[in-house]
């Protein structure tokens, strides 16, 4: 009746919209009992396109495997992909309409914090659930996003002390260049503090930004060489730029001959992918830090590669599968974190499912087992510091003892 | 003896390496219908653009009736101060219906309304004389060539011009079309009004022109009554010497 | 006083150094060290290190890929003790062996690898038997003259055989001396210092002036006062090179980018937006070349850049042709509806890349060519991939100059551009110029894809980067010149470089970006207008 | 120009707009109201429809193509924020986002008064003027036009989007600003709120459609038209161009400043990403596609291509741009008017040597 009643509506004003309600309208009548549905809010074109576009496969993937267990509270999982295009606005865009009108037992998806802010107002207001598989600058912890990566304290200082410490290369000085955005200062602020801490001067750093897309590195590698060449003891770089600038930081790096003993480069958001196409025989020793490398041990890892190599072939997805990158490996996580908790809660409502985090545990392909608590909706993961091969790719250079405990608002800003 | 309208002095201009006009100097007096000829790059169109204000000379001056330098003006001061020219190439609106034509030419104004009735009396005026009324409320992009250029011909008569510029007026028109152009353009000649027609049609010249000045190279070749041009030597060389 | 200097590693080595005189080297102590925890593992590096300053002939034989295997991971350590997995060798006694089944391939910490290239180099250096590797070697050592270890440098001046390397060697030997307790040596090892400016350099340099000589010894206070002045005058050259070069790279990329753009919008008033496209798209043809070669010709893979052009400029300039033939020709005298229309093909040949080839990043071989840098003065890096894209856009400009002056082409197109209905009149098939002018232009952004496919990374978006920065060179240069775009293309440049380091690189961009709308206020038609009357 | 009571597609949309303002106002809340997701994008629509308006006035009326008209639907729509946010700090006390990631205790002083509206309004008002009159002025002046317009305004809005993605601006950087919670004093995200809201844009849009339909039936619009067809024919008929280029030039900001206020509140974000040069260059887009130099075109074609959009996002992400690509070409190919050819059923035949000669001078 009321479906009638919308539609003879929508004609009777003839409105340009009307194409998009009607099948809105017929899908949302059998939301009650099919599938359950999951949405996925990663671009496949634009910028952000290469990094996103293949954690739509993976929520895919994982979503293939609980279905293939007999699914969720006895239903299966359909996954809804779309395009938000690198377009933040079209995140909330597609997050309202994945809510309100596919009513999506969760979102999983953004990759860069502005996304992410940008769907937050929407799922706090539609109450849904979000999971977001980066790691991020901290400093926030809503009760409808899942933090399934590290927020700064529990990854990226780790990674600093080790670069500071003996064993690092007993690094004293501290050039930090990074997009121009909330992520690369909140953590180099974080990092300020912390350095504060521990008596380091402020002569002891510099900060730079380079807009978005930035790639005429030349003056800026220049920049660094002045800065190592001041002395006063070993330099490293903390790069926090994003997207496309990361190779071509790399590659002005190396062109002009610093290798990683002479200034290495730690960078915070450098992944397998940005590697891809690089010659990295010159990059070799650069470090970066993430909650999962490509290299972990352990047969969790080796069962994921595998799968994710065949489900590459399978379904023709087009990114490469021998190549695994910590935010497929937390969407990965969220989906069967998620599962998991349904299943606790034996519903798909938000609340109960929210309800049901306290305890989970998941044998991550990292090789350590996460795990949720109730105090908060972060994920306590493992933390690896890789060191850039000569294959594209990186070695575990050092990895935590276990899981740190995820400190969502830093202490240090 | 008649005042002078505009009178032209030293003037020069130049384009890149060109020069259009150089050091020309020229007077037009009130009540006389004064035909520019010359061949092609002699700085007809050029002078007449200066006087209306497009271009920029190099040096000299315009001083129209007598005392007022309109060099460095803007367009639209040049043609307020009654100095009215149609182009060359007839320029018209395309989007406009030929009443808004006549009614933009006569009433100088961006609030003013359209149907006052000494508006609208002006306007009919205007389209009796140049023949368009049948075709008042037609769009000026359906009209003819020859329609288009009486239409500019009536847009710029509209105002009452006391300086009237016409740059070949019946270029592209058929003899009838120029005979009826001709006969507009003597019905035009008043004391208190100068006439300025840039043409390359020798005789349609002879029929309106009271004098006429020949230019070349920018500069004044000859000036004098149409028979005159016709027998001056130099004139001829230049015509049919290249 | 270096920030290279790891003090603890210093004393240690020199321990080391001392007692390794007397006791003869303990294989097996290092090579079990080589595969323990981090310390040992720098302690083994450290070793190696002295094996090359003070051990036998057998021994450095012995020890010589040792460092090189444990840098590349090639060490495979076992419950036996280690292999040297490429060679299959057991590590200590060098008997042919496969490693055992659980062995584990140390790395080397960032520390620690700095250890093990500096063992590596010292042993290459001295007996390593291609000449080219002891050259390479000895440029390692060069990195970290502080940390070279005491008598390594006379040993192997004392053997080396080449007459210009042994050269080399004594001069780095000299500057390692800088701290030596010879006022005469010091004395020697500035001005051998002073010889190659660097910022590093001046740090060690003016560390000196608190050095008690300075204030007791007269002429070494005026050595090292006369080495920092020479330095810093050095260092000011470098970066006065360093910030010209800089502009220059930046301008002919600007330029390789906007050439094409100029050439199309002078002729027909049409804003390409789809340059930014063809560029992307020259890019590409300039991989799928390399991946041709690594099957047909692998031998001649080196040369995909040079062997690409041809390629990259025709399959350019065919998709320009066919934009023109089937949208723009109809677009006629509508310069703003064919902007929209470039658009559109922009937008569809991104996605039409996007799906084709997927989202990430070519992977592109880097050449000989290509790769690095030689340091020229000061802190002046000229590096190959740079100086290819500024000869690539010579060599493009000298070309396009070419064909727009010396062809009947050309002569068309100059033709066309200053008056097209004058041109149509005296029988130029105007149409087909613009579409051969079309295809020229193009292809010109394609070769510009190649060009920059060394310093760029490829992917389905790089084409966007480029669309304003080329505009805005075309407009400032103005219509359709080619010396305006070069003019335009170097102004914007070296600005944005001299601005850069003073107020970064947002700054820089926004300021450039306003002077040039400020500049067209001021001169609407560009730098290099052709007036004439209204049109 | 056609008298407005013939022309029927205008009144008919007029109509069909107050109609649906009216039946949504009437049964919000009642199960014969749009949902949520309906009613929001259809407020969504309207704003867009508004900024298209405004674009089309100045070139489809006056024939000057803006490449950078994103540039005051962000004025507007950041000067809105500034409200929310202040607003909702004032109300419930919620701290901005970028305040705390700079570290910064309080507001820069140019927040201040930002949580009355009429300031705000005003402050909009101001900073659309200056910003348009200034640019307007010196490039009117200077006579810069056509294709060298276009290109400088669309580095004006890509400097004004590199100025706002730094942080130390003090309007949110790359992230921009979200987490409006309140506005006038109403919580937001309520159904009634996101009616209220579509409805309002709704209404603006038929104001302002009625407010440009009569501007250009007037003589000033008539004017408009010979500035476009002809302005150096006008400028020698007296006519001061550059006043009424400047007056239209700063109209059509002011509207598609409004267009960002209706925007962002109901989007719930503003961020640089709405000065990027694609985002302008879109809104040509629409009216192109709709059909430059009719307001009912310039509608209908933002309502059309947003719509599809929303739609397709999610229903077929991949195909989206081929499907806008192929629609320009279509349009510029085949319908020179846009799509209210088809509704006059203009159909020429494609490449006809008639169709280019009846081309209206844009190209001067």
């Amino acid at each position: 009746m009321v479906k009638i009643s919308r539609r003879s509506l929508l004609q009777a004003s003839g409105l340009a919209v009307a194409g998009l309600a009607s099948p809105a309208i017929l899908r949302s009548a059998q939301a009650q009992s099919g599938p359950v549905k999951l949405g996925c809010l990663f671009s496949s074109s634009g910028t952000m396109a290469n990094l996103e576009g293949r954690l739509n496969y993976v929520v895919k993937m994982a979503a293939d495997e609980i279905n293939a267990k007999g699914g969720v509270n006895g239903r299966t999982i359909e996954v809804m992909v779309s395009d938000p295009a690198s377009d933040w606005p079209l995140y909330a865009q597609t997050a309202k309409q994945m809510l309100q009108q596919e009513k999506a037992a969760a979102l999983f998806g953004c990759w860069t914090s502005v996304s992410r802010k940008t769907v937050l107002p929407v799922v706090e207001q539609e109450k849904g659930l979000l999971y977001y598989p980066l790691h991020f600058e901290g400093d926030e912890n809503s009760k409808n996003v899942v933090y399934v990566n590290s927020p700064p304290a529990s990854s990226v200082l780790p990674a600093v002390d080790y670069l500071m410490s003996d064993d690092g290369v007993s690094a004293k000085r501290f050039f930090m260049l990074g997009s121009d955005y909330v992520w690369p200062r909140t953590i180099n602020k974080q990092l300020k503090g912390y350095w504060k801490t521990k008596g380091i001067t402020e002569s002891a750093w510099k900060e730079e930004y380079v807009p978005f897309g930035f790639s005429n590195f030349q003056t800026l590698v220049n920049q660094i060489r002045a800065f190592a060449d001041e002395g006063g003891g070993q330099p490293i770089v903390v790069l926090t730029v994003v997207g496309s600038s990361i190779p071509d930081f790399l590659r002005e790096f190396a062109n002009q001959g610093i290798l990683a003993t002479d200034i290495p480069v730690l960078g915070l958001d450098m992944v397998e992918a940005d590697l891809e196409g690089l010659d990295t025989q010159k990059l070799v020793g650069h470090l970066n830090c993430w909650a999962y490398l490509q290299n972990a041990k352990g047969p969790a890892n080796q069962t994921f590669l595998k799968n994710w190599a065949d489900y590459v072939k399978a379904n023709n997805v087009p990114f490469s599968g021998d190549v695994s990158i910590d935010p497929m490996v937390s969407a990965y996580d969220s989906v069967h974190l998620w599962a998991m908790a349904a299943q606790k809660a034996g519903s798909f409502d938000v609340p109960e499912v929210t309800k049901a985090f306290d305890g989970l545990t998941f044998d991550c392909p990292s090789g350590y087992k996460i795990s949720m608590t109730g105090e908060n909706n972060y994920v306590a993961r493992g933390v690896f510091i890789g060191s850039v091969n000569d294959k594209q790719g990186f070695d575990v250079l050092w990895q935590s003892e276990g899981t740190p405990k995820p400190v969502p608002f830093s202490p240090y800003s | 003896m008649a005042m002078t309208a505009l009178l032209v002095d030293g003037l020069s201009v130049r384009f890149g390496s060109f020069q259009a006009i150089d050091d020309l100097s020229l007077a037009i007096d009130y009540g006389e219908v004064r035909a520019v000829i010359g061949p092609n790059g002699a700085g007809k169109t050029t002078l007449l653009d200066v006087i209306s204000g497009i271009t920029r000379p190099k040096q000299g001056r315009v001083l129209f009736d007598g005392a007022h330098e309109i060099v460095g003006r803007s367009e639209a001061a040049i043609a307020r101060a009654g100095i009215r020219r149609k182009f060359q190439k007839p320029s018209v609106f395309e989007g406009l219906s030929v009443r808004q034509h006549i009614a933009i030419g006569a009433d100088v104004g961006f609030r003013s309304r359209l149907d006052t009735p000494a508006l609208e009396d002006r306007v009919g005026e205007v389209l009796e004389t140049v023949r368009l009324a049948d075709k008042a409320d037609a769009l000026a992009g359906a009209l003819s060539h020859g329609q288009k250029q009486w239409l500019e011909i009536g847009m710029v008569l509209a105002s009452e011009p006391k300086v009237l510029m016409l740059d070949e007026p019946v270029a592209g028109l058929t003899d009838e079309e120029t005979e009826r152009t001709a006969s507009l353009v003597r019905a035009l000649k008043r004391p208190d009004r100068a006439i300025v027609v840039v043409e390359h049609d020798m005789d349609f010249v002879e029929r309106i022109a009271d004098r006429v000045t020949v230019l070349h190279e920018g500069r004044t070749l000859f000036e004098g009554s149409m028979d005159r041009v016709r027998a001056d030597p130099a004139v001829v060389e230049v015509y049919l010497g290249r | 006083m270096s920030f290279w200097r790891l003090p603890i590693l210093l004393s240690c080595l020199l321990l080391l150094a001392s007692g390794a005189q007397a006791a003869p080297l303990d294989r097996a102590a290092l090579v079990a060290d080589l595969c323990g925890d981090a310390g040992q593992m720098g302690q083994a590096g450290t070793a190696l290190l002295d094996v090359a300053a003070n051990g036998s002939a057998e021994d450095r034989a012995w020890a010589a890929p040792l460092a090189g295997a444990v840098l590349a991971r090639g060490l495979a350590c076992d419950e036996e003790s280690a292999v040297l997995a490429e060679a299959g060798l057991d590590a200590l006694t060098r008997a042919p062996r496969e490693p055992g089944d659980k062995a584990r391939k140390p790395l080397a910490s960032l520390k620690n690898r700095s250890v093990f290239q500096l063992a590596d180099a010292a042993l290459a250096l001295r007996s390593a038997s291609a000449v080219g590797a002891r050259e390479a070697a000895l440029k390692t050592l060069e990195r970290k003259p502080s940390q070279i270890p005491d008598g390594l440098l006379e040993a192997a001046a004392a053997s080396e055989t080449d007459a210009g390397l042994r050269e080399q060697i004594d001069a780095l030997a000299q500057t390692a001396a800088l701290n030596a307790s010879d006022p005469a040596a010091r004395i020697r090892a500035l001005a051998s210092i002073a010889e190659n400016p660097s910022r590093r350099a001046l740090t060690k340099v003016s560390a000196l002036t608190s050095d008690p000589a300075y204030a007791s010894n007269d002429d070494f206070r005026r050595a090292v006062d006369a080495a920092s002045a020479r330095i810093e005058r050095g260092i000011a050259i470098g970066d006065a090179l360093a910030t010209l070069y800089n502009g220059l790279s930046f301008a002919s990329i600007l330029f390789m980018a906007a050439i094409g753009l100029a050439i199309i919008f002078g002729l027909m008033g049409v804003i390409n937006l789809a340059q930014g496209e063809l560029i992307m798209i020259g890019a590409y043809v300039t991989w799928l070349v390399q991946q041709g070669l690594r099957y047909a010709a692998p031998s001649l893979l080196d040369w995909y850049l040079v062997l690409a052009i041809p390629a990259a400029f025709l399959v350019t300039a065919a998709i320009g042709i066919a934009i023109e033939v089937s949208l723009l020709r109809h677009l006629y005298r509508r310069p703003l509806m064919s902007l929209l229309a470039t658009w559109a093909v922009s937008l569809f040949l991104i996605n039409l890349v996007r799906v084709v080839f997927g989202t990430q990043n070519l992977q592109f071989e880097t050449p000989f060519y290509v790769s690095g840098g030689v340091p020229v003065i000061g802190d002046f890096i000229f590096t190959w991939n740079r100086m290819f894209a500024i000869a690539f856009a010579i060599v493009t400009l000298t070309l396009t100059w070419l064909v727009v002056r010396k062809t009947p082409l050309g002569l068309n197109i100059r033709a066309v551009t200053q008056n097209r209905d004058m041109a149509a009149c005296i029988g130029i098939p105007t149409r087909r110029v613009d579409m051969m002018a079309f295809g020229l232009g193009s292809g010109l952004a394609g070769l510009a894809g190649l060009a920059l496919s060394p310093i760029y990374s490829v992917n389905p978006q790089m084409g966007q980067n480029f669309i304003i920065d080329s505009f805005m060179v075309v407009v400032l240069g103005g219509v359709g010149t080619i010396a305006g775009t070069v003019v335009a293309a170097l102004g914007i440049g070296q600005i944005n470089v001299l601005i850069e380091p003073l107020w970064g690189a947002v700054a820089a961009k926004v300021i450039v970006l306003l002077m040039i709308i400020a500049f067209l206020q001021w001169r609407p038609e560009g730098l290099f207008a052709v007036k004439g009357r209204r049109k | 120009m056609k008298r407005w009571t013939a022309d029927w597609p205008f009144l008919g949309l007029v109509g069909l707009l107050v109609v649906v303002a009216l039946a949504m106002a009437l049964f919000a809340g009642t199960p014969f109201g749009l949902s949520r997701y309906l009613a929001n994008a259809i407020g969504q629509l309207a704003a867009f429809a508004v900024l298209a308006l405004s674009l089309d006035l100045i070139w489809g009326y006056l024939g000057i193509l803006s490449l950078g008209h994103g540039l005051f639907f962000a004025v507007g729509g950041y000067v809105v924020a500034m409200y929310l946010l202040k607003h909702s700090f004032v109300v419930t006390g919620t701290v901005p986002d970028f305040l705390q990631f700079m570290g910064w205790k309080d507001f820069p002083f140019y927040w201040a008064g930002f949580d009355f509206f009429p300031y705000a309004l005003l402050a909009a008002v101001v900073v659309t003027l200056l910003i348009a009159g200034v640019f307007g002025y010196v490039s009117f002046r200077s006579r810069v036009s056509g294709v060298y317009f276009a290109i400088i305004t669309q580095a004006l809005v890509y400097v004004a989007m590199l100025l706002m993605f730094r942080n130390d601006t003090g309007f949110g950087g790359n992230n921009g600003m979200t987490g409006f919670t309140v506005m006038f004093g109403w919580p937001m995200g309520t159904s009634g709120m996101i009616t209220g809201l579509a409805v309002a844009s709704l209404v603006v849009l038929a104001g302002v459609l009625v407010g440009c339909r009569w501007l250009v039936g007037s003589r000033f619009g008539a004017l408009m038209l010979a500035t476009r067809d002809d302005e150096t024919r006008l400028r020698t008929l007296g006519y001061e161009t550059l006043r009424l280029k400047l007056t239209v030039w700063c109209l059509s900001a002011v509207i598609a400043m409004i267009a960002g206020m209706l925007y962002v509140p109901q989007v719930g974000i503003i961020n640089p990403r709405l000065l990027s040069p694609e985002l302008s260059l879109e809104i040509a887009v629409w009216v192109a596609i709709g059909g430059r130099g009719h307001l009912v075109g310039a509608v209908i074609g933002a309502l059309l291509v947003n719509a599809v959009k929303f739609w397709l996002s999610s229903a077929a992400p991949d195909v989206w741009p081929f499907i806008l690509s192929g629609l320009i070409v279509l349009v510029v190919l085949v319908f020179p008017n846009g799509l209210i050819d088809l509704a006059r059923l203009k159909l020429v035949r494609p490449m006809g040597p008639k169709r280019i000669a009846a081309e209206v001078g844009e190209a001067r």
